[in-house]
Parts: structure tokens; sequence; C-alpha cells
């Protein structure tokens, strides 16, 4: 129990000083921000411009003001111009949000789905065919960048064969089959260099474990093949791959901005890009927020798995 | 003293043919990888002597966008009749010249913080890997369009020149890297701290730095330059995306990821444009993971062998 | 034992290191709790002489040494050598004493830098020091690496992965002696080695000693090793000292019953040794970071009584150079008889 | 019981071909326990994984294995998983890496009975109970939930003895059973060993290199060195009458608790040669102080000479005239021999 208060203690501790960070760093935009919100207004607007943004105050009083709202669930608005009412930033997340989120989703499950039976099978038959064929192969996709490989994909799939629509996102709620089709290539992008990365890192700690002692063992028991790779090599080697997924998260965001902005969908990585474009530092820091939030929730499941994986965690 | 034994046997230490054979043993692929990113150097390098079309301005006397092996365009060439190898030779220049800054100075500082992180350790190691793992935190891509726009913002009426420019771009992306490569060497310098050659050299009265320098530093530089290759293809990646977003070095002036987002909008009209430095940039990402691996792999035969 | 005392320790005077109730303990994890290594234990060795720390693992004898070498620091107790209190000394001071003070550590290939050449590592405490000339120190490495058995021709630019495990060890020595040390800590020099080697390296060290007048701690957990180079012995059980004495005295007449019962428990190549008419000891070492009260022995003791967990024994003398921390030692001669079952903790 | 005939096992690598077992010849009868002796690198516990059919992909075995008179020498996988368990199984060396580290002990006790047996879940944990009594953990109960990381050395080896005893085979292989522990616990885990071999009636190979582990314990003894066995004896006579240069300078190389402290010991010279490029005649002749010319050029076979069941390959061997008069020549004329004098 106290070890589920230390962890949570740490998340607390964590979003609060990425946002900080974040703060800071929204702070050191150069250029008069008020100049670029509001490039005709007289001196007395831009007055109150800065008081209403706040920017007449330090960075640390406007990042305490900041937190306290979001952390009472109020994100802001965004600033539209003196004395004009700015857009909720959170109807803004809640609108773009659950769209990045779905993609990741179908990311990662379908990832894990192809990479683990891929990564045992090529571990236990290390040195085939099968094994030296998928080893180039991931070589080769690990080294296509996301916006290359999203441009080949709506270039061919999308262009040239038209199976899929070349941009927009369709919602579950709006057709199921126009929904898959319309995440079909933003998923495949993100899919296919995950796909080589977990299968070849679960590969490589498979070969590791099956050669311990314990596998023999297992082995002199009379074992069938089949039980050993299953029952007593897959959960000792899952550990990285789990370590990965969870630190991946960041990777996939930076994934999810190139396929929202080559696929044109309104996600959480189009939201960012626009706010830093358009200096809402109140939004940057929401969205910084959130993202980090995500970011430290996912690694915490994934420490929670991780000891459920690994006795040994549980105990130290 | 005369009963120690002789020291005649037969030791398995590698002769001079068998270290020769490590080398040659680096296999074709390994070959190529360093062909290919050699010839990418030379185009880097010589881009400006090589006799090449004007990059930035079209010449209108060009039928603008002819195909590949067109003749005088072997690469056809763009909407604005801008020769594409040409674009793709300058490109080169400017992709690899971030990659190497930025990887250069991630390294130097991610790898002196992890060195003293991993050797020092206690509360001070502890508390520079949380801040490492608080900024790996931030997804990567997002922080360097975050420095760019801080350190060279787009909106300023006159635009910033290519080498400043590609100077902002490289810090931003090695600002980025610092913390991957830090916790790389700081993870090799802990587990080579806790050798007992480590406290060997303790117990002979060296100094920390000494240490540091002469004992972990050796040890932990394969993997760093393994990383470091590793982290190569990754900026080249990122420049690409930075592009994407505008936030590259400015266009009209080319480099692969600019040259890739100026047709993202627009694949169908002349694919030539995007996929030429599109496999420009798969290849020398190849070229480099592959090296990078081979590194690691030396590295970790040396390990066993002994 | 084990107990405490420092009724073994002799005159000041003749000692080249006297450690006095050496306390060493670690924190365990974030719990608050700490591992009892080393509690209380005193030492002390004479010039010329080979002191011999054995023990099963787990009983701080490792500890010892390294606390010995000041890595890391002691928690508590003191530690003179030449004159001075070396566990009070700090950097460069400390720094210093390390050329008097050497080491040998246990395993022979993670000792050594796989990066840097013999010469280099045979060289590490001159170079740092500066001792002597260039062409001096190229001697000296010259000079150590033909008394190790090397041809410094041949060998000075190989690196450890081209040695074997007891060459590596070999390499070991010569750094250890190179700096002209008083002292030298050999924690556990043969324990990863094959026998075969194991002898070439313990007749190496005792040329060594001879050649170059040192004197060793030996840490090891073969009694019979222990025995082989030792000039006195110290019998360590679970952080504590249980006997002290000459070995031939020890051995033959061990008065502590952890003593008896290591001894008996050894496999003696013979088979007219029944191992079934010897006496084995029940359970396992306890934690030593709830250590039992009174004699840490006594969980497993066939001798312990009611006072063995409410009194903690002191050393005290039972022949002439031999000391044994026991509320009810043996007798000379006596044999240790006890079934093992009802001491299973 | 077991037949072992001429048994080679050899691995590739980089370097070439390791011949890590290069013609062993042995018979084991029910009940008996034959002590494998040498030092690392020698064979001996690649032997046991080639009799079990336990060898990794890289490794290629000949010869003949047979196990009540059944061949089960050959390349087939899946008939040796019937005997792997329920007719021979095998003590691995360190336990700490031979338990699962993720897996509940009860579960690794059960699961070979389940998959063997066919036996109910409930059974099957009532026998894993049984077992663990048996080998002496207290508490069973409670240790059945646990992980191998909250056991000690001792318990742990313990467990791992249930698990190989569990499905009641008939040949137990215990590959250096006690190089992990202490003193006072090797001692109770060999005579836990001796106990459960002499009730179940079981033949059993102990592998070690401390010839001090197998004088009380084993019936026979053989003596390997550089993948071969060098000499094979009773226990008795092996040590009254050790013929073999190697098994004289192993024995004389320990210090003993009987010896005064300070007495020098004889040291084997050099070290075992490379396996990959033996050299040609006595592979041990590089090292031995009884070499002669004819050793460094024909290899001696493995045969009996005097007493019945001792058997040895040597040419000069000790305690005989030959012997004596090879030491003679070499202790005379410095020089042909290396190592230890």
């Amino acid at each position: 129990m106290t070890w589920l208060l230390r962890r949570v203690a740490q998340l607390v501790v964590v979003v609060l000083v990425v946002t900080f960070f974040a703060a800071i760093l929204t702070s050191l935009l150069p250029g008069d921000p008020v100049k670029t919100i509001a490039p005709f207004a007289t001196p007395q607007d831009r007055a109150r411009i800065s008081e209403e943004l706040g920017l007449d105050k330090n960075v640390i009083s406007r990042y305490v003001d900041w937190a306290g709202n979001f952390f009472t669930g109020d994100m802001g608005t965004t600033y539209a111009g003196a004395g004009l009412q700015g857009d909720s930033i959170s109807a803004r997340v809640r609108e773009s949000l659950p769209t990045s989120l779905t993609i990741v989703f179908y990311v990662q499950f379908l990832t894990l789905l192809i990479a683990l039976p891929l990564g045992v099978f090529s571990a236990y038959r290390q040195g085939s065919l099968f094994d030296r064929g998928g080893n180039g192969m991931a070589f080769a996709l690990v080294a296509l960048p996301t916006f290359v490989l999203a441009a080949l994909l709506k270039f061919w799939l999308g262009l040239k064969l038209d199976w899929f629509p070349t941009q927009g996102y369709t919602k579950i709620g709006d057709g199921i089959g126009n929904h898959f089709k319309s995440v079909a290539m933003p998923v495949m992008t993100l899919m296919v260099g995950q796909i080589a990365i977990y299968s070849r890192l679960l590969r490589s700690d498979m070969i590791s474990t099956l050669q311990e002692d314990y596998i023999l063992m297992a082995k002199a028991k009379g074992i069938p093949s089949r039980r050993i790779l299953w029952r007593h090599a897959l959960r000792p080697s899952s550990l990285t791959l789990l370590t990965v997924a969870g630190l991946n998260i960041g990777a996939l965001v930076s994934g999810a901005l190139i396929v929202e902005r080559i696929f044109k969908i309104d996600g959480i990585g189009g939201l960012i890009y626009t706010a830093v474009g358009q200096r809402q530092y109140i939004a940057i820091q929401s969205y910084v927020a959130v993202i980090a939030i995500l970011y430290v929730v996912i690694n915490f499941l994934v420490d929670m798995l991780y000891s459920v994986l690994d006795p040994r965690i549980r105990n130290v | 003293m005369s009963e120690v034994a002789p020291m005649t046997e037969a030791s398995p230490e590698p002769t001079q043919e068998e270290e020769e054979a490590t080398k040659r043993g680096l296999g074709i692929a390994a070959w190529l990888a360093i062909g290919w990113l050699g010839c990418m150097v030379f185009l880097a390098v010589s881009a400006s002597f090589l006799p090449l079309d004007d990059p930035i301005n079209g010449s209108i006397r060009e039928t603008p966008g002819v195909s590949y092996f067109t003749e005088g365009h072997i690469f056809g060439n763009d909407l604005l009749g801008r020769d594409t190898l040409a674009r793709v030779v300058v490109g080169t220049s400017t992709s690899l010249s971030i990659a190497a800054l930025s990887i250069g100075f991630g390294t130097l500082i991610g790898g002196f913080v992890g060195l003293v992180a991993g050797y020092v350790g206690g509360r001070i190691g502890t508390a520079l890997s949380a801040m490492f793992d608080i900024l790996l935190a931030f997804p990567p891509l997002l922080l360097a369009l975050t420095l760019v726009s801080v350190l060279s913002p787009v909106t300023e009426t006159d635009p910033p020149s290519r080498i400043k420019r590609m100077l902002v771009v490289a810090l931003a992306v090695g600002l980025v890297s610092i913390p991957i490569l830090a916790r790389i060497t700081r993870a090799n310098a802990l587990s080579w701290s806790q050798r007992e050659f480590v406290m060997a050299a303790k117990s002979q009265g060296a100094k920390p730095f000494r240490i540091m320098l002469r004992e972990v530093l050796p040890n932990v530089v394969p993997a760093m330059l393994s990383v470091a290759l590793l982290g190569l293809a990754s900026v080249i990646i990122v420049e690409g995306g930075l592009a994407l977003f505008g936030l590259s070095i400015n266009p009209p002036d080319p480099s692969w990821g600019n040259m890739v987002a100026s047709q993202v909008d627009d694949l169908g009209e002349t694919p030539h444009v995007w996929i030429v430095p599109s496999v420009f940039i798969f290849l020398s990402v190849m070229s480099l993971n592959l090296l990078g691996d081979v590194v690691r792999d030396k590295f970790a035969v040396r390990e066993a062998a002994i | 034992m084990a107990g405490s005392g420092t009724a073994h320790l002799r005159d000041a005077n003749e000692v080249l290191l006297r450690v006095e109730n050496l306390l060493v303990e670690f924190p365990v994890g974030r719990s608050g709790l700490k591992v009892n290594a080393v509690t209380n234990i005193s030492l002390d060795v004479k010039p010329g002489e080979t002191l011999g720390l054995v023990g099963e693992s787990g009983c701080g004898k490792s500890t010892t040494g390294k606390a010995i070498m000041q890595l890391p620091k002691p928690t508590g107790g003191s530690v003179m050598f030449e004159g001075r209190d070396i566990a009070k000394l700090q950097g460069e001071e400390l720094r210093a004493i390390r050329t008097r003070l050497q080491m040998i550590f246990q395993d022979p290939i993670s000792s050594l830098n796989p990066r840097r050449k013999v010469e280099d590592i045979i060289a590490e405490g001159l170079n740092i020091w500066k001792i002597g000339t260039p062409e001096q120190r190229e001697a000296k490495v010259n000079e150590l690496m033909e008394a190790i058995g090397f041809d410094p021709a041949v060998q000075r630019g190989k690196r450890p992965h081209q040695f074997s495990g007891g060459q590596c060890q070999r390499i070991s020595i010569a750094r250890a002696v190179a700096t002209d040390p008083k002292l030298i800590i050999c924690d556990e020099p043969v324990s990863a080695l094959d026998v075969s080697v194991q002898a070439q390296i313990l007749n190496l060290l005792e040329d060594m000693k001879a050649r170059y007048g040192l004197t060793l701690i030996f840490i090891a957990h073969d009694l019979a090793v222990v025995k082989n180079i030792s000039d006195r012995v110290v019998v360590m059980y679970l952080g504590k000292i249980c006997e002290v004495g000459g070995p031939d005295e020890l051995y033959a007449n061990p008065r502590h019953p952890y003593t008896a019962a290591l001894l008996s428990a050894i496999p003696v190549p013979d088979p007219s040794v029944k191992p079934s008419e010897r006496m084995t000891l029940g359970g396992e070492i306890p934690s030593p970071v709830t250590p039992p009260s009174g004699c840490r022995f006594r969980t497993r003791c066939p001798r312990a009584e009611a006072l063995c967990a409410e009194q903690e024994p002191q050393i005290h003398q039972v022949g002439a150079d031999h000391f044994v921390a026991c509320h009810f030692p043996l007798e000379a001669g006596e044999t240790l008889t006890a079934s093992s079952e009802s001491f299973t903790v | 019981m077991l037949e072992v005939k001429d048994v080679r096992t050899s691995f590739k690598t980089d370097r070439g071909l390791v011949k890590a077992v290069d013609g062993v010849s042995f018979t084991l009868e029910r009940g008996e326990t034959l002590g494998v002796v040498g030092e690392s690198g020698c064979g001996k516990s690649v032997l046991s994984k080639t009799i079990m059919g336990l060898l990794p992909s890289n490794a290629s075995r000949s010869g003949s294995i047979k196990f009540e008179g059944q061949e089960i020498g050959g390349p087939s996988i899946k008939h040796m998983r019937d005997f792997w368990g329920t007719q021979m199984s095998m003590v691995f060396q360190d336990p700490m890496t031979a338990l699962n580290p993720v897996m509940k002990v009860g579960k690794q006790i059960t699961e070979s009975l389940r998959h063997h047996l066919d036996v109910s879940r409930e059974f099957a944990n009532e026998t894993a109970l049984q077992l663990l009594s048996s080998v002496g953990i207290p508490e069973p109960e409670r240790r059945l939930k646990q992980y191998a990381f909250e056991m000690s050395g001792g318990m742990r080896q313990r467990v791992m003895i249930a698990i190989a005893l569990a499905c009641g085979p008939k040949m137990l292989f215990a590959d250096e059973p006690t190089t992990a522990l202490d003193v006072t616990v090797q001692a109770q885990i060999l005579d836990l060993l001796e106990a459960q071999q002499a009730e179940r009636f079981m033949a059993m190979i102990l592998v070690t290199h401390d010839l001090g582990v197998v004088a009380g314990r084993a019936d026979n003894i053989m003596v390997m060195y550089a993948g071969q066995s060098i000499e094979m004896a009773p226990t008795r006579t092996l040590f009254s009458q050790m013929r073999h240069p190697y098994t004289e300078a192993l024995l004389k190389s320990i210090p003993k608790l009987n010896q005064a402290s300070h007495t020098r010991l004889d040291a084997i010279g050099g070290r075992p040669p490379d396996l990959v490029n033996p050299p040609v005649g006595c592979r041990f002749a590089p090292r031995c102080p009884y070499a002669q010319a004819k050793c460094h050029q024909e290899a001696p076979p493995l045969m009996v000479h005097d007493t019945p069941g001792h058997e040895y390959a040597c040419w000069f061997p000790v305690g005989t005239p030959q012997g004596a008069e090879a030491l003679a020549k070499n202790q005379g004329s410095i020089g042909t021999a290396v190592g230890g004098q």
C-alpha cells in the first residue's frame, strides 16, 4: 500500500515538473506574444491582453495560477483576442484526444498481437530461414521513417489503388466500416516500425532466456517445447519489451503528430502544433500536462504489470 | 621463484590472422553500409564543388516536372524546374551536417553527464537519472518542434540564414538526444563501475577523475558509439519530421526532409521529387542502424570472450 | 558466536595492523532495516605474518577485508595501520596510505580492466604515484612480470582476455605488489580457480611474500587452503569471530562448536572416512538483518543452552595462542556429537 | 542398466570443433553411484548432458547409449521426452539459475507430475507436499507458494532435488550439486542425495571437481581429463592404488587438513589443453612429470591392467616399475617435462 502511495506521489511530482518545464519553455518563446496574437492592437489593448493572459506576472505565479485551475479540471480557454471569449481548451482536448488515443490503442493492440508470436517463434527457430528473413525485414522496416512510410502508403494505397481515404477521420459512431477505413493507413504506418522493434526485442530476450538453466531444467523434466516456450520462457522474457512499450509513448505521440499531419486528422498532435505556432501558452501547458499524465499513468500501469510478471519486484 | 610454472601453454589469444579475420568478418551488408555512407559523406563535402544545376532557382528554359532519366535530369526536376539531383545532393550536406552536429553535441554532453551519473552514483546519480526520465517523457518531436520555434522563430520578417537555421535545428535535436545518450552511458558506466577493477584502481589510490577516464570510459565508449550511430539515424528522421511542420531549414533551401515535406500534400503530382530523397533517407538510416548493431555486437563478443 | 572481545589481540607495538571493534552495516533498501555484516570484530596482524580469515558465505570475512581497505569505510571501529587510525583519514591522506595497503580480488577477470594492457595494469600504482623514473618503472614491471612467471618481452602488451583465470590472478598479484606495500589483503584469491591452478597461486603467494617481505590477510571459505597458507586463523560466523588460533592447534583441537562442525563437514578425499559417521550441522545461516540474540550461532549449535540466547559470549583464552568465544567450548580433543535434525531452524 | 560406449560430443564454435567429450565408455547398475571427477572444461558436465540428450543445437554426439537395453543415443528429442523426468532426471549446479524465477515452486513440481502421470491437480499438490517434506523442507505448505528467490541456497537445492525426484526416475544425474553451496549445507545436501538414492534404489552419476565429495559416497570413480576418461576404478581401489599421474597430481595439489601449515603444494604446471587442437599422444603428457617421448607420440589406451575393474590410460603408471623409472629419468635430466616437479 505504501508502495502504491509512493507511486501516486511520484506521478504527481513528475506531472508538476514536466508542466513547469513546459511553462518555462513557453515563456522563453521569443517575440512579443501579444504582438503575435493581436498585431494591430493599441498599446492600451496590449496592456489589457497582457493582463488577461497573466503576462504581467512572472513565470512562477503564472504557473501556480494555471496549475490551480488545471488540477480542478479547468484547462482554461484559448486566447481569441481582446475581450473575446476563446474556445474552451478542455472541450478541444475532449474532441481530439479520443481520436489520437483510438489510433494509438489500435496500434499497440495489433502490434502485440503480431509481434508476440513472431518474436517467440523466431527465437525458437533461431537462425532458420524464417528468423533470418524476419530479421532482415525488421531491419529495413525500422529504417523507414514514419513520414516516408506514411507518404508511401498514402501514395500507393490511397491515390493509386484508392482503397482508403487519403485524409480525415471518421468516428466509430459514424459508420464502422468508414471508421476502420479512415484509420487503416495511419495505424499501418505506426504499426510497422513497432512490430519490427517489439518482435526483435522479444526475440533477443527470448534467446537469452532459452539459454538459462531453468529452461534446460524444464526440458529435463520432459515438458513439451510449446509449454516451455509459452509458460516458462515468455514471462521472464517479456520484461524488457514491457519497459520499452512504456517508454515508447513519447515516440508514439511523435509518430501520431506526423501521421495526423500527413493524413490530416484532428488529434492532439495537431492541437499542440497549432498552439505552439500561435503562442497559446495556457493551451500548450495544458496539452503537455495531458500527455505527461498519460505517459506517467501508462508507465505506472506498466510497473504494475511488471510486478505481476516478475514476483521478485513485488517484495523489494 | 623457480617454482612458478612457466607459461608455455597454448594461450587462446587471437593470433594476427584471427584478428584480421574479425575485421574481415564484418559481412557484406556492413561493407555496403560503409560504402553508402562514404558516398553520402563525399556528396555532402563536395556538394558546392560538383557541377550541379542551381538547386534553389529553377530555370525558365526547362520543362518543369519531368520524371526520372530525362535528359539532363537523371532524377527529373520539380514543378519549378529545379533539378532533383542537385537538390538532393545539397540536401545531403544539410541533413548530414545537422545529424553530425547534433549527435556530436548530444554525445559530448550526454556522455559526460551519463558517465558522472553512472560512476558517482548515489543521490547525484539518482537525481540525474530522474531528470533524464522526465525529459524522456516529452515526445521527442514535440520537444524539438518547440525548441526550434523558441530558438529561431519563423514569424520574423527576415528569415535567418541557412547556416544559422541549420545550427538551430542541430542544437534543438542535440538537446533532445541528450537524455537518451546520457541514459545509455549511465547504465553502462554503472555496470562497469561495479567491476572489481574499479575497486582495484581505488585501492591503488587513483583519483575519481582518473578512474572515470581511464577505467570506466574506455569500456563505455563502444556502447556510446553504437548509440551515437543509431542516434545519427534518428536525427535524420527527426529532421524530416521537423520539415513536415516547416521547422527544419527554411525552404527553398533543400534538405532531405524538406524535399519530402514540400510534396506531402501533393504526392501524386511529381512523385520522384519526394521518392528520391526518401530513398536516400531510407538507405542512410538503414546503414547507420546496421553499423550501430555491428559495433554493439563486436563489443558484446569481446565481452563474452573474456 | 560468537562473540566480541579483544582478548586475542597482541601487544600494539608488535603488530602492523590492529583492528578494534570494527562495525559494518548496510541499509536494506529503503526499509530502514540494516544488514549487520560485521559486528564488533577485532583482529591484528604481525609483520611478516599471514592471517587467515575463514567462514561460510555471509560471515562477513570479505566485508572485513574491504572495510580494512576503507572500500567503503566501516560504520564504526578503528583500523590502526602504521600507527595511525586510517578509518579516520579522509581524502588525500587516505589516498596516500593506498600504496602501503593493497588488495587482491576474488574474480580474476572482473578485477582487470579488459581494455588495458598488462604492463599498464601492473604499472598503475607506480604511474599514479609517479614512483621512480619512467625507466625505473619499466624495469620494475619487467621484474614483476618475471616474478609471476611471465615473459615481459612477449606478454607485456597483451590484454587480460588473452590470459586464463590463473594467469589473470598472477597479474593481480603483480599489480598489488608493485608499489611495495606492507600489507596485502587477499579476498578469496583462489576460490574461482581450478584445484591445480589454485595450488600454483598459493605457491606464488608464498614466494612473493618471502621475496617482497609482505604481510598477508588471506580470506577464504576453504579451511584447508587457509590452514595451508596461514600463521594464525580467525574463524567467523555471521559477522562475529568464533575462534582464533594457530592453524595446527586450531584444526587439531577446535574449541568452538562451529569450528568443529565446519571441520567435520569438509569432504575428505579418503574413502575410509564415511560421511555418515561425521557430524552434520542442521539448518542454514540466519539472516544478518535479524541475527539471533546472544550467541549468533546458538540456533544451529548442538550445545546451546538458555544462557547462549541471553548473553553474548566474550573471547577468552583457552590455550597458548588459542582463543574462543563460546559459553560452553569443547575440551581439547573432545568431538562434537549431536543429531542434526533437532536443530533445524 | 546404463551402458555408455565410446560417446563423443563436439561443439561447433567460431574457433573450430571443440571436442568436449572424446570417447567415454562405462556401465552403471541400479543402486550404484558413479562419481565423475575433473577440473573445469574436462567435459564432465557435458558428459551427463550428452547422456540425457540435453545438448544445445550446435552440439553433435556419437556413440552408443543404452538405457535398460534400449538405445537412446539417437537424435530424436521426441522419444527422449518420455525418458526425461520419469526414467532419468537431473539436479543442476546452481539452484538459483535452474529454478524458474517467475514460477511458484509448487507449480514447478506439480507441472511434471501432471504432464507425465496425468494426475489430478489435488493429487499432484498432495504429492508435491510429500516430496518437499521428504527432502527435508520444513513447512512445505508455505514453501509451495513461494518463489525461488524467497528461499536460501540450501532450500532451493532441496526443491530442485524434489523436482528431479517427482516422477520417480530410475536414474539421477547430479551435476556439481553442491558447488554453489556452503560447506555445512553441502554436507546436508550430499547426505540427502545419498539417502534418497538408497531409498529409491536409483542409479546416480555424481559430477564434481572435488575428490573429497565422491570419496565417501561413490561406488566407482571416473577421472576425466581433456574430454577423456583417463582412470576408472572402484573408489577404494582408486584411492589406494591410483595409477594415472593426473589422478595423483590432482590429489596432491589439494591442500589437506591434516598437513601442517605452510606445506608446499605440488602444483600441476601449465593448464589443460585446448580442446580444438588437443596434443598428439597422451593429452596430459605436456604437464606430466612421468612423460617420456612415447607419451608425446602415442595415446595410451584405456584398459584394465592389474586389478579387475580398474582401468587407466597410461604408459608409465604411478606405482609401477615403469612409472618409477620414468619419473627418475625425468628428475635426473631436467627439461623434458614441464611443470610440477
